[in-house]
């Protein structure tokens, strides 16, 4: 199953050039929040991590997705449209694993529903991570 | 009496079960998840949570034919 | 005098991309906040907005904004880079006036801090607009 | 007793002043508003706050001369 949500390998800048013209074309939408979740090249137990090999559980994946747009939707009321992607696989230090775009009309449902779309996704995507160091 | 369902083990519950899926008998989910954790008994280190064809189950519940269940270890994203 | 914070006319893609270059070498930065304010075509008193002509003290924005990062950096310890830019001169609707982004260790420090910026740079910078219908 | 220093209109005062900067003369803030007001009446329809050589002032002010004084109304940018 295609899945709309998830992407194999790192969100390559190509493609958040990609995303970002998406909903350009809404003049009535005055604020663009968005978030880039990079992989840290963290020491953990003395070992600098090189990589992060990402699953997920696709299907699950992308129902979950597909409830956390329609309860920010209802939650920020001047929210106009929602993208977000999130990496599986291997991605490395300084390469994107997430990135999260809310348009809305003005700055305040813009960037809260941006956060709140961060712990969303942390807390309900059926998603998992391995260092490799 | 021998309810067949697929078991899905992702993040550290895959490692530890060496594989990411295999099909099991049981009647309940308390039932399966009895199994699982005598088959591999590292998988009690896990705080796995349980989802019964795509929807996370908060309460034990009774399997049948072909039902998918996925074992979830904390959820890694970001 | 050379002013980093104000640019002539419209902030176009490909500012935005070149922008969202800086800071991609720091492999310690994992989250980037990044906020982008475009011209609404509100309607005001019947009429639609084409365009919003800014206007700028641009000595005093350059001092406003140097303090303003300052300050941030300050009150969010976990943020490692800020860059902002704000237009002067006219910007149609859909266009963007006021690009901001930050990375920070975490996505806590990035969001607020983002977040923070936008309503020191409303409060501070010596920025005036008007409407053209 | 006559300070000369410049005066910058920015925004609505701009456009009240129908110039974006003049030389006038006073020796302190206060009696440069006043001189401000009587010349453009429309100016006291605008909320506007004062900075001194670039920094905002919160009371009135001695000045020197060579001094630039910038009528600034509310800021509206983002």
């Amino acid at each position: 199953m295609k899945n709309r949500y998830l992407v194999g390998g790192p969100i390559t800048p190509l493609l958040i050039s990609e995303m970002m013209t998406l909903g350009n074309d809404d003049v009535g939408a005055g604020a663009v929040s968005i978030f880039i979740g990079k992989v840290r090249d963290d020491e953990i137990n003395g070992k600098r991590v090189k990589a992060i090999e990402y699953s997920a559980y696709n299907d699950m994946a992308e129902k979950e997705a597909n409830e956390i747009i329609k309860t920010v939707m209802m939650a920020f009321s001047d929210v106009r449209k929602i993208f977000f992607v999130h990496s599986t696989g291997t991605v490395r230090a300084g390469e994107v694993s997430l990135f999260i775009m809310v348009t809305a009309g003005h700055r305040d449902h813009a960037t809260r529903a941006c956060r709140h779309i961060i712990e969303m996704l942390k807390e309900r995507l059926p998603v998992w991570k391995k260092e490799l160091f | 009496m021998s309810t067949t369902v697929t078991v899905l083990y992702f993040g550290a519950a895959g490692e530890i079960a060496g594989k990411p899926s295999e099909v099991m008998e049981a009647d309940d989910t308390d039932t399966l998840c009895n199994r699982i954790l005598e088959k591999y008994p590292a998988m009690e280190t896990v705080p796995f949570r349980l989802a019964l064809n795509r929807v996370l189950i908060k309460e034990g519940s009774p399997l049948k034919e072909n039902d998918i269940i996925a074992i979830l270890p904390p959820f890694k994203g970001g």
